[in-house]
């Protein structure tokens, strides 16, 4: 049975909501009254339980099986962490709360800010950017801030092919031109590149480290110091912060400013596309420039917001507010219940078990897929995989299909742009070895159709609950909202 | 650990197939000088999962939760009984777990939820179409003037003084670096907002006007005259709804005129949560489509010729256009636009028809009751489920005073505009379906014996 | 991807809890160490999760669709009540704590024993039966302590042809010896049949009403005076409650004890068998006899529970005790949300919407399929057909695996015994008529290839997880473990 | 009514079609004088979601929960902690909503589900097979009685003193009708169990004995001799346990020779629940399995030769047998099965043993502690998890005046024997993984305050 839309079962007539009862008043709403239908349609509560779970059931998840989609770090979602964040003194508390009464809760933000910078062994952190995205601008700003605050208005920022799409859409938001920086055959950053670039129209680089071919920049350290000698700042995208957290302090590579992807390393849920957080950990250098408000913590114990009313006295560089509120709370206690559940050891396990699956899955099919970079030296938390040597009009898009009608998510395809018809596969720490073995067979099968031409494979999936979609279609007549048949409307 | 599939054994059997003597040969590109030799010091182990939900439950304890108390507070985030139903098909593994829906095969669940969302909000707010969400109401504020930029060309935008405070500095962290040019101005407490302030600051440069309706006072007005004008100069009308379950009982800001409408649709599905996660939302008239941001979720077919749904006109995004996007989102918030839809849906016309009723009903009781404490007067002529009342005193320290005796009596303007002292005696109060008569009693009774 | 089980999945060296540490102490366990492998298998808790959701999804369930089981009742299970059972103050509070602890608790206790009474128009009732055919030990105890209590060992209990096995089960388990009633040609007991029956060695009949053919007993009161005019007693299966539930009460009846299931009627969930809950309503004549524990109300509001220590003085006629503690609390809160939130006139709409749902099927089908007491009047909330008039070689069980194909849960089969090749279809009130007009449509497709002798339907489901399956296999050498595949064992 | 889909244009064009003129004419079989006229009068109408969990949250409130106290209850009802992935599994719709498994091609999941189930019950008693639940511990305790009087055609069943006396109470109830006799003691405040009088009394006569282990005292003993005589005289050892953790540190009774071995689930998976649902735990030897009571899930293959599994055996079951069933029961506990097959696949061998060492040692470590109390005295030598205290003075008002002091502190042998003075003095005081150090000594000082 398809299930179909809200629009074509519910009427406006039904409702799954009783009321309480309450008087009849004057009204008061400024003779703004609304008349006319909305066409909201209703279904009764079974109406609903219904419609959603079965719409649930066209998804795939990380619940149902192995999803390993490259850079998007999809790890197991711990459900006692769905528990702390639905409790009711972190759920049911409102952000404008007199801040004594919400001392639990600016102690949940103030103990994971703790842990990011421990972790990070950065000095600050912004804690209200509402995703990676997000973060990557919070970064940005900071360091417009900072050149600002010294009179040195720098208009250019680096950087290099590999990065994720998000980091020259915000440097270009903030108003900086972007400039590519290209990479070794290695895949790494190419330093002598990079050097010869520097200048004092340079305001920085923003860099993926590890990469986005699954490579540790061993030069980062260089990076940033020359990056800093001539007077620029290293924002570093922390996406991949998965494979080196425990391991290595992105601290200690001479980093300025880093988002960490909540959603990803810690593992908040990733719920078909949000919400994520996005916490910016600092140098010392761009820390004054932080947005607000944020927590600190007394003496005694007590906890106080920095907001407005005394961002004069304890933090007068602030770059201002980037959100309504203090960022994303529910992403906050998940977080730290994850970290805490770990505790360092069981993080440092997590970076290792992470590397360990993904070089694992690189070595086990690199007899099979093209690697372009499995001469580099091992990967960290993901495998780069090229479309190279598929027969003629095969392409990774009918691997991603073929993998889909073996009960896989398909890696992430296309990207990084670096390699032709990229597959990206990161398998993450928690996935049994049993199942990456599954995995690697069902990989070569469809891999070995691929190169021998089978034709199937061409019109792939066909065990899903769509055959490939029209997305030409979609974009050439956008249907975005639903209509009432034309034959209906006429009708009425 | 718990979390952690890999025994031993399985490690040396990879370490093997992949040729390593140990974990440490796969971090050679490490240099030696950055890796750390152990578990950072100074720094707790793993925690047993009884451990861990001690800690959180004596720090939740630390918290006044709205439920537990007469809960008056409200300035852009809304204190709504929130059927159990929602929750429940929120935590099913196949929506929580799920990625961004970039395989439609086999994510037609979220793609189909979202354009039953997109239908909801377009309807809610009278416009054309609406995207897949945003982070919340005040990101998508700004990204609305962003938007209004990319299409007018111009950088002066007109922001009403009953926008929230909060809208405010976001638009202006933004504008700093964007160069836009904010016109705005702090409110007062009258029946009335700055609208003719507004009518007479539109010109041939302005980008947009961007109005709060009802505004950060309660206050509810006519949109049409700021439309009207605003369309004669070639600008838009951006209307900000903060209180979704408003539009329930009084006019869609797109029945009066408004090119962009966005909000914050916490109201819905998604509970307080301190403040977030949230989720924004965006609607718009038809023609500007192309420009605006975040992701769209479109109907198409299949290759048997079934409808499907996909993410579409994505050449708008950064994964494709890099430093042309029309926004640096990525990341949304696709569950809590679950949750908002949901319970949209299980409303529907009748239920949110209903639920605004009952919102504004009880909140004409409460400001009649509470208006009837000596020297507390109404500022508002109009308003929905929340208003302002005059304090004889300072409101910040009464609210603090109210808290003491477990009443979460309303946000204090101080609270909102630290320097502004002549709005230091306003309170603003929000009333909802979840007040009962007896804690709208408790709360007067409360107040009254602070301020006497 | 087929779901292994979990002794092929797991390792007796993994696990997905982490301990507290506690220190070493001398062990105290007599000497009674257990050395030897227990063979338990273990998961992480990603394995866990995976594995579970997996199996969920082989499952149908109300959630996804029409699920018209006759006489199981299987209505929405609004998720309301889930939250209410989960509350600390319910789901976390032990048996044994002192009552001045659990007054809340004792509380909800006293509320649904209340409402049941009510809606029943009984005397009492007894809470602590854990199921239906519990509830029915409970009443036919009740009538045995009563007839004890009055030297009158009476030994033959009546049972109607339709009844549900549980009834002669438990009639038999209590040591009387059963007779059976016949139906009349409209499908209720024959009223003369059983006046002539009764004597001075009955101890009283097990009826159902409404009965398993879906009808109301027009003369149940009749029957009531005849069988206590004999000096009998009457039990009523309350199985089937959700059909006059606010529109009859059984007291007016004459019925002397019934037990309700408050997972049909009220709609705690089935979970896949259990647990259920069966709470006994009682006349005044068997109410001194119910068991213990029971809570009292006081004048003052305060609550206290009758067992063994006041039972002497507050109730000494009970039979005793039936199980451990005090019934199926987590039931009681589920049944007490529900009856709140439809309230008296909500359930009496739930019984007028669910025997209107019952008689739109019964109309809409009898064209099609055989409804062999469609003329006795109209159906109550469950609507009987039988085989008749399919082709050769053709059953219920063919249209039932049918329906599997076309998405739904079959119906009820060969029960009631009364009729040739049962299909009983109750749809409940939590269906809307758009769900009930596809079904419909649905069921006259299947029975039209029956009819039509489509050999397909023969091997249906084809849609389903599994094909039919081999039972008489599984009967014949029953494997009700899981042991080590032999070469496995060989090898150790 | 927000649980009820059908409009009243639903409900009129649905007459229409039965042709019936109203609602009425459906009921017209229901003699008028025992139809009421409307909704049942003194009864509330039907109420909003948020004012009935308003009402429960009041009344939730007014029990001392478990987890916010410290907490020291057991005989039969055990506190430990319940991973979260439990409820969360348990409460998707597919395991909640399902109904027994009659249609096995789609209900795979509940039956692969109960048939690892039974593998795990099976091997943690050390039995041969176990069926697939019953209502709990106390209702499987007597089942197993009346099925090892079905084995035996004898009806004489010996029951331990150390049983828990409502597991007694249970089959006395049934043993007056089914006409078993029952042979019962007791028990003393002693460090050893009648085991003694259980070899004496057994004989050609006996069908059974029924032993708890650890005993309600929370003593452990070998049961090998006592299979040992009954075997000989061919009557079947029964074994209960009541706390399952017990068995990750001592021997499974089918390892001492016990037939039948049947216990209370409730410890993993399932929570305290004020006594219910539970989930009672039937194993025994394979050549009994054809006299066993309740559901049994079996392997098979389907139509295509893939493996499935079904219920079989149902030839036992009430309904096909009807009065010559094993058992009257029907609907099981087939839920917090799942929830507890869940929790013990989570623990897994290693995380049970681990699980059962942490109870030990704080039990050891509370026995310690609280017989440092002036007067407080242990009866036991051996325990598990569980102990009794004899206490210098009747223990059943020290058990109140703890609670009044926020201690849960233990079931009093007064509660559970009223009227046996010999045992009043009795404390049985449960010590699980939830109760922490601090817990243990706020217990041992408040007992003291208490009796000094």
């Amino acid at each position: 049975l398809e299930e179909a839309l809200i629009f074509e079962i519910g009427t406006t007539d039904t409702t799954g909501v009783d009321l309480p009862e309450v008087g009849n008043v004057t009204s008061r709403l400024g003779g703004l009254e609304r008349n006319r239908t909305i066409g909201m349609p209703g279904l009764s509560e079974p109406e609903t339980v219904r419609h959603y779970t079965r719409l649930s059931r066209q998804n795939y998840a990380i619940d149902l099986g192995f999803f390993p989609l490259g850079s998007c770090t999809m790890k197991h979602n711990p459900r006692l962490n769905e528990k702390v964040a639905r409790m009711a003194g972190f759920a049911d508390v409102h952000p404008l709360q007199p801040v004594e009464t919400v001392q639990g809760a600016l102690a949940v933000i103030n103990e994971l800010a703790v842990w990011l910078i421990e972790l990070t062994g950065m000095h600050g952190v912004a804690m209200t950017p509402k995703a990676g995205a997000h973060g990557e601008l919070c970064g940005i700003l900071a360091i417009k801030a900072a050149l600002e605050a010294r009179g040195d208005p720098r208009s250019v920022i680096l950087v290099p092919e590999s990065a994720h799409g998000t980091n020259p859409a915000t440097a270009a938001f903030a108003g900086f031109s972007v400039e590519n920086i290209p990479a070794t055959s290695e895949g790494r950053v190419d330093l002598d590149a990079l050097k010869a670039r520097l200048g004092p129209d340079v305001a920085g680089v923003m860099i993926t480290n590890p990469n986005t071919c699954g490579l540790f920049e061993r030069d980062m350290k260089a990076i940033s110091d020359a990056v800093h000698a001539a007077g620029g700042y290293v924002y570093c995208d922390g996406a991949n912060f998965n494979a080196i957290v425990g391991r290595v302090r992105p601290g200690d590579l001479g980093i300025d400013a880093m988002h960490i992807n909540l959603h990803k390393t810690f593992s908040t849920p990733h719920g078909g596309g949000g919400p994520g957080s996005g916490p910016v950990v600092m140098s010392k250098a761009l820390s004054p420039y932080g947005p607000l408000p944020f927590t600190e913590r007394h003496a005694d114990g007590r906890y106080s917001l920095v907001e407005e009313e005394t961002v004069g006295e304890r933090h007068p560089h602030s770059f201002g507010r980037m959100t309504a509120f203090h960022g994303q709370m529910g992403m906050f206690t998940r977080a730290l219940s994850y970290i805490m559940s770990h505790g360092a050891d069981g993080l440092r396990q997590v970076a290792e078990d992470a590397v360990l699956n993904a070089n694992y899955i690189l070595r086990s099919l690199e007899g099979t897929m093209d690697a372009p970079f499995a001469h580099s030296g091992p990967c960290m938390h993901e495998a780069l995989f090229s479309d190279s040597g598929l027969a003629e009009g095969f392409t990774t898009l009918d691997i991603a299909k073929g993998l889909i009608d073996e009960g896989y998510h398909p890696m992430t395809v296309y990207f990084p742009l670096v390699v032709h018809g990229a597959m990206l596969i990161e398998p993450t720490e928690t996935e049994s070895k049993a199942t990456l073995d599954q995995f690697i067979g069902a990989m070569r099968s469809v891999v070995q159709r691929a190169k021998a031409g089978d034709p199937s494979l061409k019109s792939a999936p066909h065990h899903a609950p769509r055959r490939r979609l029209d997305e030409t279609l979609a974009a050439r007549k956008p249907m975005l909202v639903w209509h009432e048949p034309e034959e209906a409307v006429a009708a009425e | 650990m718990r979390y952690l599939p890999l025994t031993n054994t399985d490690r040396q059997a990879m370490l093997a197939v992949i040729g390593a003597k140990s974990i440490d040969d796969l971090f050679v590109d490490v240099p030696a000088e950055a890796q750390l030799a152990g578990p950072i010091a100074g720094l707790p182990n793993h925690a047993s999962e009884m451990a861990v939900e001690r800690h959180f439950s004596d720090l939740a304890r630390k918290n006044m939760a709205a439920s537990h108390h007469p809960f008056f507070l409200g300035c852009g985030a809304y204190k709504h009984h929130v059927p159990a139903s929602v929750d429940h098909i929120i935590q099913r593994g196949e929506f929580l777990t799920a990625y961004t829906p970039y395989q439609p095969e086999i994510a037609q669940g979220t793609l189909q939820m979202l354009f039953e969302f997109q239908t909801q909000v377009a309807r809610l707010f009278g416009c054309d179409v609406a995207n897949a969400s945003m982070y919340d109401g005040s990101t998508a504020c700004w990204e609305a003037i962003g938007m209004a930029g990319r299409i007018t060309k111009r950088h002066k935008a007109i922001l009403s003084s009953g926008l929230h405070p909060h809208y405010v500095s976001v638009a202006r962290t933004m504008a700093k670096y964007t160069g836009d040019n904010l016109d705005t101005a702090l409110p007062e407490l009258s029946p009335t907002s700055d609208s003719a302030r507004l009518l007479d600051a539109i010109d041939g440069e302005t980008s947009c006007v961007v109005v709060q309706y009802p505004d950060i006072l309660g206050r509810i007005e006519d949109l049409s005259a700021i439309a009207a004008k605003a369309h004669e100069h070639g600008a838009l009308l951006i209307a900000v709804v903060t209180e979704p379950v408003a539009l329930g009982a009084i006019k869609a800001p797109g029945e009066m005129g408004a090119d962009i409408v966005v909000g914050e649709g916490q109201s819905l599905g998604v509970g307080l949560q301190f403040g977030g996660p949230y989720v924004g939302l965006f609607a718009c008239k038809e023609k500007f489509v192309r420009q605006m941001p975040g992701r769209l979720c479109g109907e198409t077919v299949d290759a048997e010729g079934k409808r499907g749904f996909v993410l579409t006109l994505s050449t708008r995004e950064q994964h494709i256009r890099r430093e042309k996007a029309t926004s640096n989102i990525c990341t949304n918030s696709g569950l809590c636009a679950l949750a908002f839809s949901i319970h949209m849906t299980l409303l529907g016309e009748k239920g949110l028809r209903g639920l605004a009723q009952v919102n504004h009903a009880l909140a004409v009781q409460a400001a009649d009751r509470l208006t009837q404490i000596p020297g507390v007067e109404l500022v508002n002529d109009s308003f929905f489920n929340e208003f302002t009342l005059r304090l004889p005193k300072e409101a910040r320290p009464v609210v603090r005073a109210l808290a003491d005796k477990k009443v979460l009596g309303g946000v204090s303007l101080g609270r909102l505009y630290p320097k502004a002292t002549e709005l230091e005696n306003g309170l603003v109060v929000a009333v909802t379906e979840t007040s009962s008569a007896e804690d709208i009693e408790t709360f007067a009774t409360a107040l009254q014996e602070i301020l006497s």
